[in-house]
């Protein structure tokens, strides 16, 4: 209800200024989200169509931003709604179709090369500088501008998410125990395997999301830390098997035995069910396990099913051991290079994607969009949400300078899909290095396949991103 | 009333040629039966009629018009099934009254109807059964009733009797006849059984492999086939055929046996094979046409054979021998009051009048 | 009747009759046509084009799709896991329908309300099959470690789903669970069907029961048994939705079917041309097989 | 199926205690079968606590309709609206067609039996290989995420399945029913509709129930050829498979809605089912 008000507010004040001031001289004074508005009012009775993922993501659009968008400029919302491993191959098969069905789409950072590559999104500048967005876009956390906005030179999309996995830790077990947050791996082994030894089954140190699809998140952060690299830059061949590859992965085996049996076999539900529970005293995860383990938002019914927290006001908030936490997924706004009204399109990502309205669309209870501009986590609001709440956006800030990039190059998929493969049999058992040996092959297939000169050059553009390997 | 015509008709399965050229023409009001052995084209024939079957080549006329694209609904024929085709979702009442439903004859018509056809057959306490309730003789009587309560042009049965047992079948024979008797209607009556048709027709049409073999009234195909097939098939038990050659004998014409015995031609008919002497020929007795030679008496027109009697089938009303005229094993069918045993010597006496004599070549009657 | 309106009538019924049964047939066949025939006819084409992600090169690329599907291990891999699927499921479902069909043979109280009971699973959706199997073999909060943990008298914590030995026994109690019912129904019918005096000669000629059932009913319900079989064994060749709920062809790709496969090549990877190949392939397969098998079984009816 | 037809020496002996325990190990075979959808039917009264809890909990504390309340309010149970459509609409259709092209086949041998073939190995062919193209032409025809396209898709999925069952249970009315009911005066339409139709009641609802369940569970073209309007139910259960969220509550509570129409058609209809399930293969 504040928030409506305030967006009230907001529009009457752009209403009157534009009054004293008339014409374009307003515009200086005119935020991002209150040109996107005023441009887009030309637009009314139009039906915009939106892909976003199903669930939790796509109440947003659904409860908030479609029908604020509406009533502020007459267009419609119409969202599509996806299973998020679905979203790629749906807006990959409408643009093969050139059917236009999806003028603005969510896309995950490691797609946009892929889906940039084919054609599928539109270039975004010259509408930036046509409605003014450059100044805002320069409050949106470094890492994610920096990294997940441009294939080359080009804007492509917004990035909208801030899907850093950062650690979370119990503040009373640490202090009962006299434990310091790790700071490397070596020490987080010890630390969790401390509180495994003393607390276990009630209590093991950590749990962690260790499921195909998930875990190549936390190999790629992690291996990254310990030295590892993809490629090699000039002959493309995969040293996905490199020594400090294996070294990672061969840690992620032993950081198992001291978290719960079966841990091998978690995803992203059961790790947050144990936090909540109190069975596991570390874990790493997106930002929204914050709010939740906080109760924030966990009363109403759209948060329902989240296991039940019984460690709120308990939870400190840091970055993971090495300092460089991935960003794990995380969504950016796209216009779709077949869209039939393009401006309209980008007028309304623009809005949503200001200051002024993904301030509130983080701050929504069931949010899954997390901070990621500087003024979310500087937002007094916010940081008044509960009580550790600006501890928790301070070390989100942290990891917007210092996290690390999913991989991104040509047909990324099929690397990931090989790279999940090997760690999942890994999980099963295997042994770490045979398994990445086998990844570097498929690694290597691929790439002979996508061609050697133009993976080499999708990979360079990626690698030459300040956040794709620490420095 | 011309009745109906068939012209030069034929039907194909495929490559099966099973109507080859039909010319009939079916007298009106009488009892005309198809009969032949399975295969000869007569249900084709009915159903042709019936307008089930479309009519690859010829006509059917029906009082001088071409009905071959006629739809059956529109030909005015009732017809009865082999197997009855009872609408088994219906009642015995609604399956009778069926054919006028569609016809939209007035209810309380349909009902006086139903009811009359169903007291003429015997059934109205089954009026309200459903067909699968029914006993097989049942179910025939409804089939019956089925088309009697027609008012139709023409009646079609296709082998109803085929699935009663025999004492049914023999009652059921009666009362069809019964029913032509009184309906004086056109009747059209498919059979294999060479009983039923002979016991039944005005007229019977004779087929085999899709071609009439003979056609006329019952008594002249039995006592005048034309050739060999129409000899056997009609009679039972079937005519023998024994090989034999036509002799001169005693100035006279005879018959060789096998068995070197020679039967001597009646005076009648021998002018007409006084130019095939030394011919070799089938002779066609049929089993009823033989007695016994009790007192040796030579009568004429009948010749003598010796047989040894080799099986006996006594039938009540008649006994059936069995014995060997050289390769060929006969039957004979006797009067019942003297008892042969096996074994036993016997002489015959075979009525030479009726014997056929047959062309091996042509298969025809001589 | 006069001459004259007959022939107007003849000529109606004359086409009418000539071609009613293709009239009747042809929308059914013009619905097949355009929804089978396309998608053939573009598979066919793309698979000799050069079609990817990143480029829609509709030049012609000869056989090369062809020739790279001899070469790719996880292809023949996926066929193999989809047979193995298949050479395990299809037995246990066959002998587990027999034996109950045998137990609910005679009469048994309420057997209509078990059997209306029995078959829920096999109506279920195979989505709804495998969400429903994910939840009782998840490792921590399903009820399937529980009971083990009873029987071996400590908590157990198999991860179904994760660990490669344990993810086809998984799959195959789901797919198990789901279609025994079906083979059930179909053999409960079949042995109600079985002629009592062939079994009753076979007692009286001394068989015992175990001789008068192989000797004599598995004989005869064969023709039944043979349809069900084959039923099932193309449902299996391409099962996907149970093993899409389950484990997406994980862990690792060895739970990867032929249709997982080609999902993953088509959809995910968008090598639409390889793709093609890759459907014009077990097109062909599942042609000459059906082909066959469906000969035979025209030619029994 | 009748009990007169069943043998007298089976497996499982006849005296009153082997009918005890033949009934107790068919009672515990229902429980094997039945454990899962029980399984899966208390997971959708379950509170977020109880769906985490360890050990699982085999009774929710209260029988709390919460889940449902929600996907009703939401509008979640819309898409078993639009599979109700879709199933029913294409399942008419499929009847309709399918049943005329079976009698054609079944009277006249139309084309023999390579159409036959053809047409039943158009049923064979697993979903996922020609769904691409299938997408490719409902984009031009404007079908992609609409009724007509999916209803379309449906029916000639279903056909070959209908038309195979159909030809069996039109091949087992005698000819000469019909003939008959040409004799006393039907057109072929009269006679089809008066005779056939009704003859082959059992066999209609046996092919139409099943043709409905095959309809109603279909994944694959549903996933691919919807967006958002005519999603249909098993498309949005796997929805509630999120990246950060899993909505056990919700697909366990939509499945069961989704399963409800489909079991209660198979209670009721279940005398006539067993020959639509063995694709004719049982004459049941």
């Amino acid at each position: 209800m504040t928030m409506w008000k305030r967006l009230q507010t907001a529009v009457g004040a752009v209403a009157l200024v534009g009054l004293m001031a008339g014409g374009s001289a307003a515009a200086f004074a005119e935020s991002a989200a209150d040109i996107a508005v005023r441009e887009a009012k030309q637009y009314a009775g139009t039906t915009l169509t939106v892909i976003w993922e199903a669930g939790l993501q796509s109440l947003d659009p659904l409860n908030f931003s479609g029908p604020k968008w509406e009533e502020l400029t007459g267009i419609k919302l119409k969202v599509v709604e996806s299973q998020v491993n679905e979203m790629f191959p749906k807006m990959m098969q409408e643009h093969r179709a050139k059917t236009g069905a999806y003028d603005i789409l969510n896309v995950v950072p490691a797609w946009m090369g892929d889906l940039v590559r084919a054609g599928a999104l539109e270039p975004l500048d010259g509408y930036v500088d046509k409605y003014g967005y450059r100044e805002e876009l320069a409050d949106i956390g470094d890492v994610y501008r920096e990294n997940q906005m441009r294939i080359g030179d080009t804007i492509y999309g917004f990035p909208d998410d801030g899907d850093v996995l950062i650690l979370y830790y119990r503040k009373d077990v640490f202090e009962e125990m006299g434990l310091s947050v790790p700071t490397t791996w070596d020490e987080f082994y010890d630390t969790s395997k401390a509180i495994s030894d003393k607390h276990a089954p009630e209590m093991y140190g950590a749990g962690f999301m260790r499921v195909r699809g998930l875990l190549h998140y936390f190999y790629q952060e992690r291996a990254r830390v310990e030295g590892c690299k993809f490629f090699d830059a000039e002959s493309m061949a995969a040293t996905i098997n490199g020594p400090g590859c294996v070294k990672a992965l061969a840690g992620i085996v032993k950081d198992n035995t001291t978290m719960p049996p079966g841990v091998e076999a978690w995803g992203a539900i059961e790790s947050l069910a144990a936090f909540n529970a109190g069975t596991i005293a570390m874990t790493q995860w997106w930002p929204p396990v914050g709010r939740w383990s906080a109760g924030y938002g966990t009363d109403t019914e759209a948060l329902s099913w989240v296991p039940p927290s019984v460690v709120g006001g308990k939870v400190g908030y840091a970055l993971p051991p090495g300092g460089h936490p991935q960003l794990a997924a995380g969504f950016s706004m796209s216009v779709s290079a077949d869209s039939k009204n393009k401006e309209a399109a980008y007028l309304f990502i623009q809005w949503i994607n200001s200051k002024e309205i993904s301030l509130q669309r983080v701050q929504l209870p069931y949010a899954l969009r997390d901070p990621f501009r500087k003024s979310h986590f500087e937002s007094e609001s916010y940081q008044s949400l509960w009580p550790d709440a600006k501890e928790y956006l301070a070390t989100l800030q942290a990891g917007a300078v210092t996290g690390l990039l999913d991989l991104s190059v040509i047909n990324t998929f099929a690397y990931e899909d090989a790279l999940g493969r090997g760690l999942q049999a890994v999980m099963g058992g295997a042994d770490p290095q045979e398994s990445l040996d086998e990844v570097a092959a498929d690694w290597d297939k691929v790439t002979e396949k996508v061609g050697i000169d133009k993976q080499r050059a999708a990979y360079k553009q990626w690698a030459s991103k300040p956040n794709a390997y620490p420095n | 009333m011309a009745g109906l015509r068939l012209r030069g008709v034929h039907k194909f399965y495929g490559k099966v040629h099973a109507v080859r050229g039909i010319d009939l023409e079916i007298p009106d009001q009488g009892f005309t039966v198809l009969v032949g052995p399975s295969g000869c084209g007569k249900s084709t024939l009915l159903r042709m009629i019936a307008g089930l079957e479309v009519v690859d080549e010829g006509t059917v006329e029906v009082d001088g018009a071409v009905v071959n694209d006629m739809r059956p609904k529109d030909r005015d024929v009732a017809m009865v099934f082999q197997n009855y085709a009872l609408y088994p979702h219906m009642s015995v009442f609604e399956n009778i009254a069926f054919g006028l439903r569609m016809r939209k004859v007035p209810n309380a018509e349909t009902r006086e109807r139903v009811h009359r056809a169903a007291e003429m057959l015997g059934i109205p306490e089954l009026l309200e059964r459903m067909p699968r309730q029914l006993s097989g003789g049942q179910r025939q009587h409804v089939a019956m009733g089925r088309a009697l309560v027609r008012d139709a042009k023409m009646y079609l049965f296709d082998e109803p009797l085929s699935n009663l047992d025999a004492q049914l079948r023999d009652e059921m024979r009666t009362e069809i006849k019964r029913l032509h008797q009184e309906l004086r209607t056109t009747m059209i009556y498919v059979t294999h059984d060479q009983v039923e048709a002979m016991t039944l027709a005005d007229r019977i049409v004779l087929l085999r492999d899709g071609v009439i073999e003979q056609e006329g009234d019952p008594l002249e195909l039995y006592e005048r086939p034309t050739n060999r097939f129409v000899a056997g098939f009609l009679g039972s038990p079937a005519m023998n055929f024994v090989p034999a050659r036509i002799e001169a004998e005693n100035g006279g014409l005879g018959v060789r046996l096998p068995d070197q015995t020679v039967l001597a031609l009646p005076e009648g008919r021998r002018s007409a094979y006084a130019d095939q002497v030394g011919k070799t020929i089938l002779i066609g007795m049929r089993p009823e046409h033989m007695h016994r030679d009790r007192e040796g008496e030579q009568r004429d027109g009948f010749g003598r054979i010796s047989v040894t009697v080799e099986i006996v089938e006594p039938m009540g009303a008649n006994t059936l021998i069995n014995f060997h005229l050289g390769e060929t094993s006969i039957l004979a069918r006797l009067d019942a009051y003297a008892a042969e045993q096996p074994g036993q010597k016997l002489d015959l006496l075979v009525d030479m009048n009726r014997a056929v004599l047959i062309d091996p070549e042509s298969q025809r009657v001589i | 009747m006069t001459a004259t309106t007959m022939r107007v009538g003849q000529r109606a019924n004359l086409f009418a009759d000539r071609n009613f049964k293709w009239l009747v047939i042809a929308p059914s066949i013009i619905v097949l046509l355009v929804v089978g025939i396309y998608p053939l006819v573009y598979t066919g084409i793309v698979s000799f084009q050069q079609i990817t992600m990143m480029e829609e090169d509709t030049s012609w690329a000869g056989f090369m799709n062809y020739a790279a599907l001899f070469s790719d291990g996880r292809l023949w891999e996926s066929f193999g896991h989809t047979f193995l699927i298949l050479a395990i499921a299809l037995p246990i479902e066959l002998v587990l329908g027999l034996l109950m069909a045998q137990l609910f043979l005679e009469k048994l109280p309420g057997k209509q309300v078990f059997i209306a009971l029995l078959i829920i699973p096999t109506v279920i959706s195979p989505i709804v099959a495998g969400s429903t199997w994910r939840l009782m073999f998840d490792n921590q909060y399903g009820p399937v470690n529980q009971i083990i943990g009873w029987f071996a008298g400590e908590p157990t914590a198999i991860l179904w789903i994760t660990r490669p030995e344990w993810v086809y026994p998984a799959i195959l109690i789901c797919e198990v669970w789901q279609w025994t019912p079906f083979m059930f129904l179909i053999l409960l019918a079949a042995l109600s069907n079985v002629d009592r005096s062939l079994i009753e000669a076979a007692e009286i000629d001394g068989a015992s029961f175990w001789k008068i059932f192989f000797r004599i009913t598995l004989p005869v319900i064969r023709p039944v048994m043979v349809i069900a079989i084959l039923i099932r064994a193309l449902d299996l060749f391409r099962i996907f939705d149970i093993i899409w709920a389950m484990t997406k062809g994980g862990p690792g790709s060895i739970t990867e079917t032929i249709s997982i496969y080609t999902y993953i090549r088509a959809f995910k990877e968008f090598e639409t041309s390889y793709a093609g190949a890759i459907a014009f392939l077990v097109i062909i397969l599942l042609s000459v097989i059906v082909i066959f098998a469906l000969k035979r079984v025209e030619i029994a009816r | 199926m009748s009990d007169a037809a069943i043998h007298r020496k089976p497996l499982f002996g006849r005296t009153r205690r082997r009918m005890t325990a033949r009934f107790a190990v068919a009672v515990l075979i229902l429980i094997i079968f039945l454990f899962p959808v029980y399984w899966l039917f208390i997971t959708s009264l379950k509170s977020a606590a109880e769906i985490f809890a360890r050990p699982p909990v085999w009774y929710p504390a209260e029988f709390n309709l919460r889940t449902f309340a929600v996907l009703f309010k939401d509008g979640d149970v819309w898409a078993i609206y639009n599979s109700l459509i879709i199933a029913s609409v294409s399942t008419v259709v499929a009847m309709v067609l399918g049943t005329a092209a079976a009698y054609s086949l079944a009277r006249f041998k139309t084309g023999g039996q390579n159409l036959a073939i053809w047409i039943i190995s158009q049923r064979m062919i697993p979903p996922i290989v020609i769904v691409f193209p299938v997408f490719l032409m409902f984009v031009w025809f404007g079908w992609i995420d609409s009724y007509v396209g999916l209803i379309l898709l449906y029916i000639a999925f279903n056909l070959p399945y209908v038309i195979w069952m159909m030809r069996g249970y039109i091949e087992d009315i005698p000819i000469e029913v019909e003939e008959s009911a040409l004799t006393d005066g039907c057109s072929r339409w009269q006679a089809l509709r008066k005779i056939v139709f009704p003859m082959a009641r059992t066999g209609i609802f046996a092919t139409a129930v099943f043709t409905f369940i095959f309809a109603w569970n279909e994944f694959v073209f549903a996933m691919i050829l919807t967006r958002t309007e005519v999603l249909t139910f098993p498309v949005l259960v796997t929805h509630y498979y999120g990246a950060q969220s899993t909505f056990w509550a919700k697909i366990a509570a939509l499945s069961v809605l989704g399963t409800l129409p489909v079991f209660f058609a198979v209670a009721t209809l279940q005398r006539f089912l067993v020959r639509g399930i063995s694709m004719g293969a049982v004459k049941g």
